[in-house]
């Protein structure tokens, strides 16, 4: 049988290291067939209807609510945000009491951390609204649409680049958070034991690889022909995005200690209920499939 | 209109449009309207790609489902309201309802019912097509003139009889047209499934262009759709007119 | 678009006259009043939504009391009547452009052939394109707002009601065109007094078709652009699994589109047009 | 001078003539609540043109088509030939005042219709077809559609119809209405030539006093609604006289001024 | 007997009588290639009508709305009053064939919308428009729409509404071809009582050849396409006899044949 995986986004540039890993997978016998799918949420609602094995995201909210036993099995990438301000308007944290801010979508991380903060510095916002797409938000606060939002690294290097001193990149302390996972029906996990573990295998050994030279990226693409139609500009991307990315990539595939953190982050930011002591790992987690890999390749 | 006495035919403003888009474009006014010229270019371009033609394989294959699904299912119950009155009354109030009804609304249901691939987007297509064709049936075989079902009566003919040699055939003009609509819709169907359905067919190419800002191949997507829509509007209202009687029932 | 009863019934085989039975009263007293077909309609729909969702046939379909006591929920917390407060406001404003708009230019291509020649092709194809993949575009020159929502509705309202209100004024009764000009009317005097009034029920119809297309089009803008309004209740209920809360947005939605048109309907049967009025 | 044989409705002479090919006897018609005919007892003899005139909604187009099988009475009975009847048969061929032709068939087909219902074979049917084409005078119009006709052109498709099959009574509701003054004159003297020829039962529908005196050998006068037999005139012309002489005969001039007499009062 | 004064058409009387309210000198229309009048010469003059008759499609109606002014002459002119008119003008009225009624006007504004346009005060055309109303015999329908209304009272709106303005010709386009047959007889009446009445000129147009001598002081016969006059005919029909006697006169029944005699080749 095909492993179904059902990614929550177009192929684009930040993701030429996970299709890579799916191309040795592949080359070890497994049968990837990946989805490209509009969001993530359409993502996981593939992996609950059956329709995908593995889903690509954080579905924290989802995996509390629907029926189905649902588990993440590894961690990806961690949140990797910036909280941005528009300087004319704003400064600092504190200026963003009573005001409005974007974030991608309700419950997401981006939402998550942004409320988190508000917490953490004592103020809160008069409204928030769902601004899907990093790039978008991006766009919309050049624009001049956006005064306050959350951006990803890309973003922000849009931003330092064409409209240098005009943002400022707030503080956001120590978060630490999952931002993509992968998860699956339990059912799944346990019939298929041996193919999740290559895939986990092949992730982190590429995972591994990148992080120790992020130009291999671009050669990855080469090699396994992967986003042919890609422009030069998107090509010309790689190199830095790897290079900004690479130090915060999970070289162990997050585990029992990323559970904790994001069961803590998810709860303080509303999307989980019920307090993160309540909450156990095993719900949502299932850990199996990265140990034994673990056990075999060691850890980082 | 006429222009120093001779008739110019209409969609020759069309011509004019694509010029004035074409200045605009070559003033780089905005990074949206590029000209029409490079439009054409990259369209050329695009038809070569496998992405292009994959994209059009998948989008023609729910279409044709769609639609196919649409016209057998369409037809009979338009038929059937029209001839039985039970019928008409349970399921008039629905179809009246979903053939103006946002539709749009619907689709992120459909999309967890039916899955994130290809079904979802034929039932999209078949959802936007359905409706008017069975309205358009219905009318069709409620119009059948009384005379000419009194007349095949009078001679003797079955019920069988003339409900196939009368009555369908007199409908076949407003089946037809119900069709055509149906075509059109189904295409904004087919477009509305994919790009809010899941990232397949034209659904990824638009996304994927318009987060690369490439504007040309948008449009040259866009125009290629509006070409096609446009195409198969007119190739069934020739159809249409190919049924000799048309003219004589309009 | 009415539901009209079936008028030709009787085209094959001979009602028979005999007195009437139970059943044949019943009958007469349905044929008399379509509220008895609509709740017989709506309660064959309802209960067959009940089973499918009692067996069930997905994970993600409720059954309908489900969606019921969602949608009670919804309206009683009031994160329903926000979503529409919300919703409405891009639909209204794109609606009331595009009938502003969209009729006069209507009208204008109706009486004038240059402003045919020039307007009616473009509008043509528009009406037959899948407006829905432009989209995307707005966001780029309208970010994400209401302005942008707006020009989504627009987008998917004005041609239609162009088209129909261009329609309307070139299938005025020519003989009321040249009873009015027999009697010396001034071309003003024949737009106001006759063009407009004979077009009315064509343009009235038009509008209803592009309030139609804005209701797809508010839609499309809140689950594309960004998720407010109802766009937001059906992501958001997705997003978590609240599959009954996500039907009963839906369904509302559905709901309020219907009612408006036919609301419209009874409006222009009722108001403006004397001879359809029913004694 | 006028030979206006006053036969009150119910002077039932039904035993005594037994030519009598179509026999109405009692005929009630109710639709729901509206009462259209009411207590109709008429005769029509082989070989005669019988006209129904009476003012617009008196029942006549009703009347007709109970007697063609198409509308069921409320009560009373139709006889033809003897037989009652309740449906269409064989013996009887209608002619509907909008010609009731198939826009999608040829001529041809459409005036074969009644004999492909018949199942007979294409030749005969084809052969048949055309023989009553070249009766009404439409040779070379064989392979047209009926969009591609005039008025005229197409009731006389309905006209061979009708005749197509053989029927021993024909039914004719308005059947010149659609057709202009001019030529509706020509298709009068047609129809005479028609009655002269074919030794059938026609009974006809108009509204046209001329038209009914000029055709008819008896003229049935209905009451408005409910429709009750009000006159019946025989109005006794000599057809052999040419037809400008026929339309200034005394005894044709009076019998139209009789029945205009009579039918003015229901005039708005 | 039949006083059949058949001038020739061309045959121009224009300069003797100086009473013609109208008239029509060298007339052709072309509507793009089709020849629909060629060289039209005719006079109508005060206080009497007169009738166009003529085939189907032989420019009739074009030459009644050329006379309105509401189609333009490929070449010739008309004069009205002695003055050439290109355009509609107070001094003339159309009725129209399908009666031309705002739906959504009742019978009241309808009648009056000829002086609504002319900035008559509501008040003045209210008064106008029920003498007329009264006239018609429509007393009692001021308030009712167009829909709630028989055929023949919708033509009677219509006719109404072309005299309220009090021009001096009014211009019939076949009046009462959508009024049924009894009814119409009785319109013939009406016409021929508003004539006397009204000392208009009236140009009337019809299909039926005995409409148009009942009621004509002059009859035109149109050839078929391109319209041309063929014939002209003043049937100096005694119009103080009962309606029935005018329809046995002689004189009467041998211009009918006559015209018919005429018409007849250009029928199917
Ligand atoms: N199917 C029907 N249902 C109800 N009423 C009917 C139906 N058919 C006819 N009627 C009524 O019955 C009466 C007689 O109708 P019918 O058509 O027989 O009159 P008619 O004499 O043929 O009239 P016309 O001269 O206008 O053709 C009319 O009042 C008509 O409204
Ligand atoms: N607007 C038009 N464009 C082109 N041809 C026209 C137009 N109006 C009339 N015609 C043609 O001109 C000829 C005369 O038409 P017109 O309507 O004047 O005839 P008519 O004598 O009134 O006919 P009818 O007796 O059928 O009313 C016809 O052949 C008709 O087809
Ligand atoms: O991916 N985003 O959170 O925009
Ligand atoms: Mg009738
Ligand atoms: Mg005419």
């Amino acid at each position: 049988d095909p492993m179904r995986v059902a990614f929550g986004d177009i192929a684009t540039v930040e993701s030429l290291h996970l299709l890579a890993a799916f191309e040795r997978a592949r080359e070890k016998g497994v049968d990837v067939q990946v989805t490209f799918l509009k969001s993530e949420d359409i993502a996981a609602q593939a992996v609950v209807s059956g329709q995908a094995d593995i889903g690509v995201g954080a579905p924290y909210a989802l995996l509390q609510k629907v029926k189905a036993p649902i588990r993440i099995f590894m961690q990806l990438s961690k949140l990797q945000f910036y909280p941005v301000v528009n300087t004319e308007f704003y400064k600092n944290w504190k200026d963003l009491d009573g005001q409005e801010i974007a974030v991608h979508s309700r419950g997401s991380g981006t939402e998550a951390i942004m409320q988190l903060m508000a917490e953490k510095n004592g103020i809160s916002y008069s409204s928030i609204s769902y601004v899907p797409g990093a790039e978008v938000r991006t766009g919309a606060l050049l624009q001049g649409n956006v005064k306050a939002t959350i951006v990803d690294s890309s973003g922000k290097r849009v931003l330092e680049d064409k409209a240098p001193g005009k943002f400022a990149f707030l503080p956001m302390g120590d978060v630490s958070a999952t931002d993509e996972a992968l998860f699956a029906n339990t059912d799944y996990l346990s019939a298929n034991a041996k193919d999740v573990e290559i895939l986990v295998e092949a992730i982190l050994t590429t995972w591994r690889e990148v992080a120790a030279d992020p130009k291999s990226v671009t050669a990855l693409k080469e090699k396994y022909k992967l986003l042919p139609d890609a422009t030069p500009e998107m090509v010309a991307d790689i190199e830095p995005y790897f290079a900004e990315s690479a130090p915060n990539m999970p070289l162990n595939g997050g585990g029992g200690a990323a559970a904790k953190d994001d069961l803590e982050f998810y709860t303080v930011s509303g999307a989980l209920e019920g307090d993160a002591k309540d909450l156990k790992v095993e719900d949502f987690w299932d850990l199996s499939a990265l140990n034994n890999v673990l056990s075999r390749i060691g850890t980082k | 209109m006429t222009l120093f006495g001779r008739r110019i035919p209409m969609m020759t403003s069309l011509i004019f449009w694509l010029l004035v888009w074409e200045i605009v474009g070559r003033l780089e006014v905005m990074f949206l309207i590029p000209p029409i010229t490079s439009i054409v270019a990259a369209g050329l371009n695009l038809v070569q790609t496998a992405s292009w033609q994959s994209a059009s394989l998948i989008t023609l294959r729910a279409f044709i489902y769609g639609m196919a699904l649409a016209i057998v299912v369409g037809v009979p119950l338009g038929v059937l309201m029209g001839r039985v009155r039970v019928i008409d009354n349970i399921f008039g109030l629905w179809v009246n309802m979903f053939v103006s009804a946002p539709l749009s609304a619907l689709v992120p249901i459909l999309m967890i019912l039916f899955g994130m691939g290809e079904t979802t987007v034929v039932v999209t297509v078949f959802l936007f097509a359905v409706w008017i064709i069975v309205l358009d049936a219905r009318a069709g075989v409620m119009q059948a003139p009384t005379s000419l079902i009194e007349m095949g009566r009078s001679y003797g003919a079955s019920r069988w009889t003339i409900f196939t040699k009368i009555i369908l055939l007199s409908a076949l003009p407003e089946i037809l047209a119900g069709i055509r609509i149906g075509l059109i819709r189904g295409v904004k169907g087919v477009v509305i499934g994919q790009i809010l359905v899941s990232i397949i067919g034209y659904g990824e190419l638009f996304e994927l262009y318009s987060r690369s800002f490439d504007m040309e191949r948008f449009w040259a997507l866009t125009m290629l759709l509006f070409a096609a829509a446009m195409l198969l509007s007119a190739g069934v209202e020739h159809f249409e007119k190919r049924i000799e009687y048309y003219a004589g029932v309009r | 678009m009415s539901v009209s009863p079936a008028k030709l019934r009787d085209g094959i085989g001979a009602p028979k006259e005999v007195p009437p039975t139970v059943l044949e009263k019943i009958q007469s007293f349905a044929d008399e009043r379509r509220s008895f077909w609509i709740v017989v309609s709506l309660t064959l729909l309802f209960a067959s939504w009940e089973m499918a969702g009692r067996i069930p046939i997905s994970f993600a379909f409720p059954t309908f009391l489900e969606t019921l006591s969602a949608f009670g929920e919804m309206v009683a917390d009031g994160s329903m009547h926000k979503a529409y407060l919300i919703t409405l406001q891009p639909l209204v404003m794109g609606v009331l452009v595009s009938a502003l708009v969209g009729i006069g230019l209507g009208v204008a291509m109706g009486l004038s052939d240059k402003a045919e020649w020039l307007l009616a092709p473009v509008f043509i194809v528009l009406q037959a394109a899948p407006m829905a993949a432009l989209v995307p575009l707005v966001t780029f020159v309208y970010g994400i707002g209401l302005t942008a929502k707006t020009l989504a509705v627009i987008m998917l309202a004005l041609p239609v009601i162009v088209l129909n209100s261009y329609k309307a004024v070139r299938h005025v009764n020519p003989s009321l065109v040249d009873m009015c000009r027999s009697f010396q009317g001034s071309r003003v005097q024949q737009i106001f007094k006759i063009i407009i009034p004979d077009a009315s029920p064509v343009l009235f119809a038009g509008l209803r078709l592009g309030i139609a297309a804005g209701f797809i089009g508010v839609m499309l803008a809140e689950l594309l652009i960004t998720p407010t309004g109802i766009g937001d209740l059906i992501t958001y209920h997705r997003s978590v699994a609240n599959y009954a809360h996500m039907y009963a947005a839906v369904a509302s939605i559905i709901a309020v589109s219907t009612l408006t048109l036919a609301g419209l309907q009874y409006v222009e049967t009722h108001l403006l047009r004397p001879e359809k009025r029913r004694k | 001078m006028a030979n206006s044989a006053l036969a009150r409705s119910g002077s039932v002479k039904a035993a005594s003539s037994n030519d009598a090919v179509v026999q109405v006897r009692d005929v009630c018609k109710n639709y729901g609540d509206i009462e259209a005919l009411r207590g109709i007892n008429l005769e029509f003899e082989r070989g005669n043109l019988t006209t129904l005139l009476g003012p617009s909604g008196c029942g006549k187009t009703t009347l007709l088509k109970i007697i063609a099988g198409l509308v069921p009475a409320t009560s009373g009975e139709i006889r033809v030939n003897g037989r009652a009847v309740t449906a269409p048969g064989p013996e009887r061929a209608f002619v509907f005042q909008d010609f009731a032709l198939m826009p999608w068939a040829t001529v041809l087909r459409n005036i074969g219709f009644g004999l492909e219902l018949k199942g007979v074979t294409a030749a005969e049917r084809d052969r048949t077809a055309r023989r009553y084409i070249e009766q009404v005078g439409l040779a070379g119009f064989e392979q047209k559609y009926p969009h591609e006709l005039s008025g005229g052109m197409r009731q006389r498709v309905g006209i061979a119809r009708a005749f197509a099959v053989n029927a021993d009574v024909l039914l004719l509701d308005e059947p010149f209405s659609a057709v202009d003054e001019q030529n509706r004159r020509k298709f009068q003297e047609d129809l005479l030539r028609l009655v002269e020829l074919e030794k059938k039962t026609f009974i006809f529908v108009t509204h046209s006093i001329e038209e009914a005196v000029y055709v008819s050998d008896r003229i049935v006068l209905l009451s408005p609604r409910p429709g009750r037999v009000s006159q019946i005139i025989d109005p006794m012309i000599d057809r052999t006289a040419s037809p400008d002489d026929i339309r200034r005969d005394a005894v044709y001039l009076d019998v139209v001024e009789e029945i205009w007499q009579g039918l003015r009062q229901y005039a708005e």
